[in-house]
């Protein structure tokens, strides 16, 4: 005898605790388990990719500050790179290095965010969060010394970064690198064995490998499922051919796969930094370049390994001083596109777990 | 009209009274339904000042330390906030259900005070059926809890409100039979009798129950890791999503009036209530109070939380039969006499089998899909 | 007079909330005044001083009962808009005359004996034994906790999907 | 590193297979005819050296006289990638079909070029406006959009 149940539809968001900003899911309930659930965007849609049209090339930076407000280097960095292969300019060295650095760091940021929030999302009080956010206070403090924000960085330039590194940074970095073995290993001895977050995470929402490049997923959720693509090291851009670093991945891509993928990954980044911060030269950190930069006719695709995935920039250039279309690629709203699959069946807590697990932002999906 | 007083006074069975009360029982009455209001409207503002410094101080920031000398004035100051805040009541709410709900779900958190012993004798009913009406009454603010969450009209509340009668319905069997074992040692249902019972602290004899109790009673009373009632990254913030000013303040002290009262009863039950060397009475009470509130505190700021087919499996494939096997245990000790001739070695056979107990099941409960209920 | 008094009070209100539970429209608030009445009831217990039963009535009643009660209202669509008239108005109305004529009858034709003794102090200890104790219930308490055991296998049965 | 493959190579592949299906190609793209789409789309997922099973993003572009809506793909096998575009002529109301079956990716970026460019994708399963409302007139950023 089946017991005979009405869906329930509930609104979750715009304004609800567990969707990372406005973001609003329509979703379908039987009792408590997920029958459906439609994403519903919009809300922070500000049409970045139309202002960029009547914008330089340069003043287009600090609107990609504004994507991903949570990794913004990232998207400086993309955007510049985008920007040089259409126009061919070229990047002194110690700009290179330096762009590696802070692009590393600001992975690191985003993925300490990343986990807190997740953990967050499975009901742990704050505690993880507050401890990512200690952490990323010291890089935030850092991305400080070397552009004097603290959110909207606007750093990278097109050719270069806009000023080298002040004299206290490079002890303060090695500082920060000497601290972080001891706090990657204090969130590891709270969590990883923590029985509670095994049983809510280990074996839900689960995305296979298949699924996932089916879905365009990329960044961690992509080499959660499995999948061994990294853009650092598939399409190195910029100098990451130069060290030494491995792609972890996991085997099954549920939510504790992914949570593990992101401090793997952490500590490959500070694998990177600590080579780059042996290598880095001295000499200019801009490349000599006009005032308004005019690149020829084309079109250029850039994309580089942002913190939540391959974040892409598409410009289209009719040589002149701005962009003719800019078409950003958002890693948060195509990592969405697996959502429905992957919470179809779950409870209604297993999805603000899987949503938090796939770790949007949405600046960055309604652009 | 002495009579009369008697007459009540016998129906509602107090066994002990001061002989020496001035005025005789209606003082007694009136002077601890005062002390009592004071007791918890001054521990739910304390405990929320350890909690928010506790959990600050975990979680390696400062918490509020602006307000009067170490921040001590922040409940204050935030209950003159809330109180002076916009009533909103939801223009779909069931108006008097909605405002209702908040009273039913307070009375109860209070009236469970009036038999706990603040020193011996000194409480303000001793019914010999006392940790029963405990639990009878702590039943009651469920019916508030629902009422809240079905006169929003708020899907959330009524989500939460769900939630709550599962687990309360669920937690309920292990709690009582947690405290049937104290009741078989002590010999009484007596809160009082039961601190008197207690040469030895009952946690020791009964460290099965203890945590069992814990446990339990965290679920009862929506404390973390069982907080999913009103679990504020699922479903906002459950049943009283919709509560706004002086009702919000009112659910606000429920919770930690209901808090206030699961730790008195365990530190009454399992920690020796009110006795202890040195200091007077009350002090000792208050002080077991806190620290079974800080071990609480310390949960929340740890763990994550659980779902709720896993709170549900917890309760029924995890504490259910330990409560039981902790009874029969216990019920053999008693019936062998052990616990007033061989106090220790009930204390040494009790810990082993908890941990063998706990250790093999929590193996088994984990092949059983880790708690896990498939849908 | 205190206890006539509580007699009065809580026979008045039992009564109302009684009223509530049949007349009301709206099912949650009719479940609500089935809980009021419920406590009530525990209220008489103690001015009858049984207070064991008291605290029973509450746990199980109000504690257990009227919580699944409310669950099933909660599960139900639409409740607030109250419940439609049912089709079998008529006939419920006579069951309902009947069985009242049957209660009434048996209140007035019973002889109600006044117990001339005080009232057991502490209830529990003599429930106990004459439930236990040497010439009690054992065997009776025993059987109903095998049915009972029996009807919650059965449930969960029932419950089981395939 | 990713190899950009050449257009003109993958160009004469898809011309065997399905002769005239093709505007024109060059080193860094190709482009084909709009009926074809579907067709190459899957000729270039599913032909064995190709394998184009990752669609790193779809977008379009407004040339006022018409649509140009860019496919880029990648091998994660092959680590190679290609650019397919195609175009779209009518302003009224473009048509074209739509790649959701192929890669699930193009979902949400489909709808984002039809609530943005007012492009229609024949076959996708949930063509609504994404970013902006059901009543929201024109389409923001074709170039004749204030």
């Amino acid at each position: 005898m089946a017991v005979r149940t009405e869906p329930f539809v509930l609104n979750m968001g715009p304004v609800h605790p567990s969707t990372h900003g406005v973001f609003r899911m329509r979703v379908t309930l039987d009792g408590e388990v997920v029958v459906d659930i439609e994403p519903i965007f919009g809300y922070l849609h500000r049409g970045i990719e139309k202002l960029a049209e009547q914008r330089t090339y340069t003043g287009i930076i600090p609107l990609t500050d504004r994507l991903d407000y949570i990794s913004s280097m990232s998207n400086n960095f993309a955007y510049c790179l985008a920007v040089e292969k259409l126009a061919g300019i070229k990047v002194p060295e110690r700009a290179e290095y330096i762009r590696v650095i802070i692009a590393e760091l600001q992975r690191v940021a985003a993925l300490l965010i990343a986990v807190g929030a997740f953990l967050n999302d499975c009901g742990a009080f704050f505690t993880p969060f507050l401890y990512m956010f200690r952490e990323r206070e010291r890089i935030v403090d850092l991305f400080e010394m070397v552009s004097g924000q603290r959110l909207t960085y606007n750093y990278m330039r097109v050719g270069g970064v806009s000023q080298d590194l002040p004299d206290e940074f490079m002890p303060a970095l090695r500082k920060f690198m000497n601290m972080m073995p001891r706090f990657m290993a204090e969130y590891d001895r709270l969590l990883v064995q923590n029985e509670i977050l095994i049983a809510r995470a280990k074996g839900v929402g689960i995305l296979t490998g298949e699924q996932a490049i089916n879905c365009s997923a990329s960044g961690p959720v992509l080499r959660a499922s499995g999948v061994k693509w990294d853009i650092r090291k598939a399409d190195p851009y910029s100098i990451y051919d130069r060290f030494d670093f491995a792609i972890p991945t996991q085997t099954t891509g549920d939510c504790y796969d992914r949570y593990r993928q992101r401090v793997e990954e952490t500590r490959q980044s500070l694998h990177i930094i600590r080579q780059a911060m042996e290598q880095i030269p001295s000499g200019p950190v801009r490349a000599e370049l006009p005032q308004l930069i005019r690149p020829p006719a084309g079109e250029a695709y850039a994309h580089i390994e942002a913190p939540k995935g391959e974040l892409g920039f598409y410009l289209v250039s009719d040589n002149s001083i701005a962009p003719y279309r800019c078409h950003i690629r958002p890693p948060s709203l195509i990592n969405l596109t697996a959502l429905r699959d992957m919470v179809r069946g779950w409870k209604i807590a297993d999805l603000i777990i899987i949503f938090g697990s796939i770790d949007i932002t949405v600046g960055e999906i309604d652009r | 009209m002495a009579t009369i007083e008697l007459n009540i006074y016998n129906l509602v069975n107090f066994q002990s009274i001061p002989p020496d009360w001035p005025g005789g029982f209606w003082w007694h009455w009136l002077f601890f339904t005062v002390v009592i209001i004071g007791f918890v409207l001054t521990m739910v503002m304390g405990v929320i000042y350890i909690e928010r410094r506790g959990m600050a101080r975990m979680q390696s920031r400062l918490g509020p330390n602006r307000t009067g000398p170490f921040g001590l004035l922040q409940p204050v100051a935030d209950a003159i906030k809330v109180l002076l805040k916009e009533n909103i009541v939801p223009d779909a709410a069931d108006k008097l259900i909605h405002w209702l709900a908040p009273v039913v779900a307070f009375a109860p958190a209070l009236m469970i005070f009036a038999v706990v012993p603040f020193g011996n004798g000194v409480l303000l009913a001793d019914l010999n059926v006392g940790i029963l009406y405990v639990v009878a009454i702590s039943s009651v603010s469920t019916v508030g809890i629902f009422m809240a969450g079905w006169g929003s009209s708020n899907k959330y509340s009524l989500l939460g409100a769900m939630r709550n009668v599962a687990a309360v319905v669920s937690y309920e069997i292990p709690l009582v039979l947690a405290i049937v074992g104290v009741v078989l040692i002590s010999g009484s249902l007596s809160l009082n009798q039961m601190v008197v019972a207690q040469d030895v602290p009952f946690i020791l004899l009964q460290p099965l129950g203890f945590l069992l109790f814990f446990a339990a009673g965290c679920a009862e009373i929506n404390r973390s890791p069982f907080d999913l009632m009103e679990a504020d990254s699922e479903i906002v913030a459950g049943f009283h999503t919709e509560y706004s000013g002086m009702k919000f303040a009112m659910f606000y002290l429920v919770e930690y009036a209901e808090a206030v009262a699961i730790s008195a009863i365990i530190a009454t039950l399992f920690l020796g209530g009110w006795r202890g060397p040195i200091l007077p009475p009350w002090l000792w009470f208050v002080v077991k109070v806190i620290i079974v509130f800080f071990a609480m505190v310390w949960t929340r700021t740890t763990l994550p939380r659980i779902r709720i087919d896993q709170l549900m499996a917890f309760a029924w494939k995890f504490l259910f039969p330990m409560s039981l096997f902790n009874l029969f245990i216990t019920a053999l000790q008693v019936l062998a006499g052990w616990p007033t001739e061989l106090v220790w070695a009930m204390i040494i056979v009790n810990f082993a089998v908890m941990a063998i107990l706990v250790l093999v099941w929590s193996k088994l409960f984990f092949k059983l899909g880790r708690g896990r209920i498939e849908v | 007079m205190g206890m006539v008094v509580s007699f009065w009070i809580l026979a008045a209100v039992g009564i109302i909330a009684a009223l509530g539970v049949v007349l009301l429209r709206n099912v949650f608030r009719a479940a609500l005044s089935l809980i009021l009445c419920f406590l009530i009831v525990a209220g008489l217990y103690v001015t009858l001083s049984a207070d064991f039963l008291a605290a029973v009535q509450i746990l199980v009643y109000v504690g257990a009962i009227s919580v699944l009660i409310i669950l099933a209202i909660m599960m139900t669509r639409e409740v607030a808009q109250g419940s439609p008239n049912s089709r079998f108005q008529i006939p419920a109305f006579i069951v309902a005359i009947l069985f009242l004529e049957v209660l009434v009858l048996t209140l007035i034709n019973t002889p109600w004996p006044v117990s001339s003794m005080p009232p057991t102090a502490p209830t529990t200890a003599a429930l106990a034994n004459s439930l236990f104790g040497e010439g009690g219930y054992l065997l009776s308490v025993e059987i109903a906790a095998v049915l009972l055991l029996s009807a919650i296998l059965g449930a969960v049965v029932l419950a089981r999907e395939k | 590193m990713t190899v950009s493959l050449s257009g003109k190579e993958v160009a004469l592949k898809i011309e065997g297979e399905f002769p005239g299906s093709l505007v024109e190609s060059s080193q860094e793209n190709l482009v084909v005819k709009s009926d074809h789409l579907l067709d190459a789309a899957r000729f270039l997922k599913e032909t064995d050296g190709l394998d184009f099973d990752y669609l790193n993003f779809v977008t379009a572009v407004d040339y006022y006289d018409h649509f140009e809506v860019s496919y880029m793909l990648s091998s994660l096998e092959h680590n190679h990638c290609l650019t397919v575009k195609t175009r779209c002529y009518d302003r009224e109301n473009p048509v074209l079909p739509s790649v959701v079956g192929l890669w699930q990716g193009a979902d949400f970026q489909e709808r984002e070029i039809y609530d943005l460019f007012g492009i229609t994708f024949e076959g996708h399963p949930n063509l609504k406006r994404i970013f902006l409302w059901a009543g929201f007139e024109g389409h923001p950023l074709r170039k004749d959009f204030i």
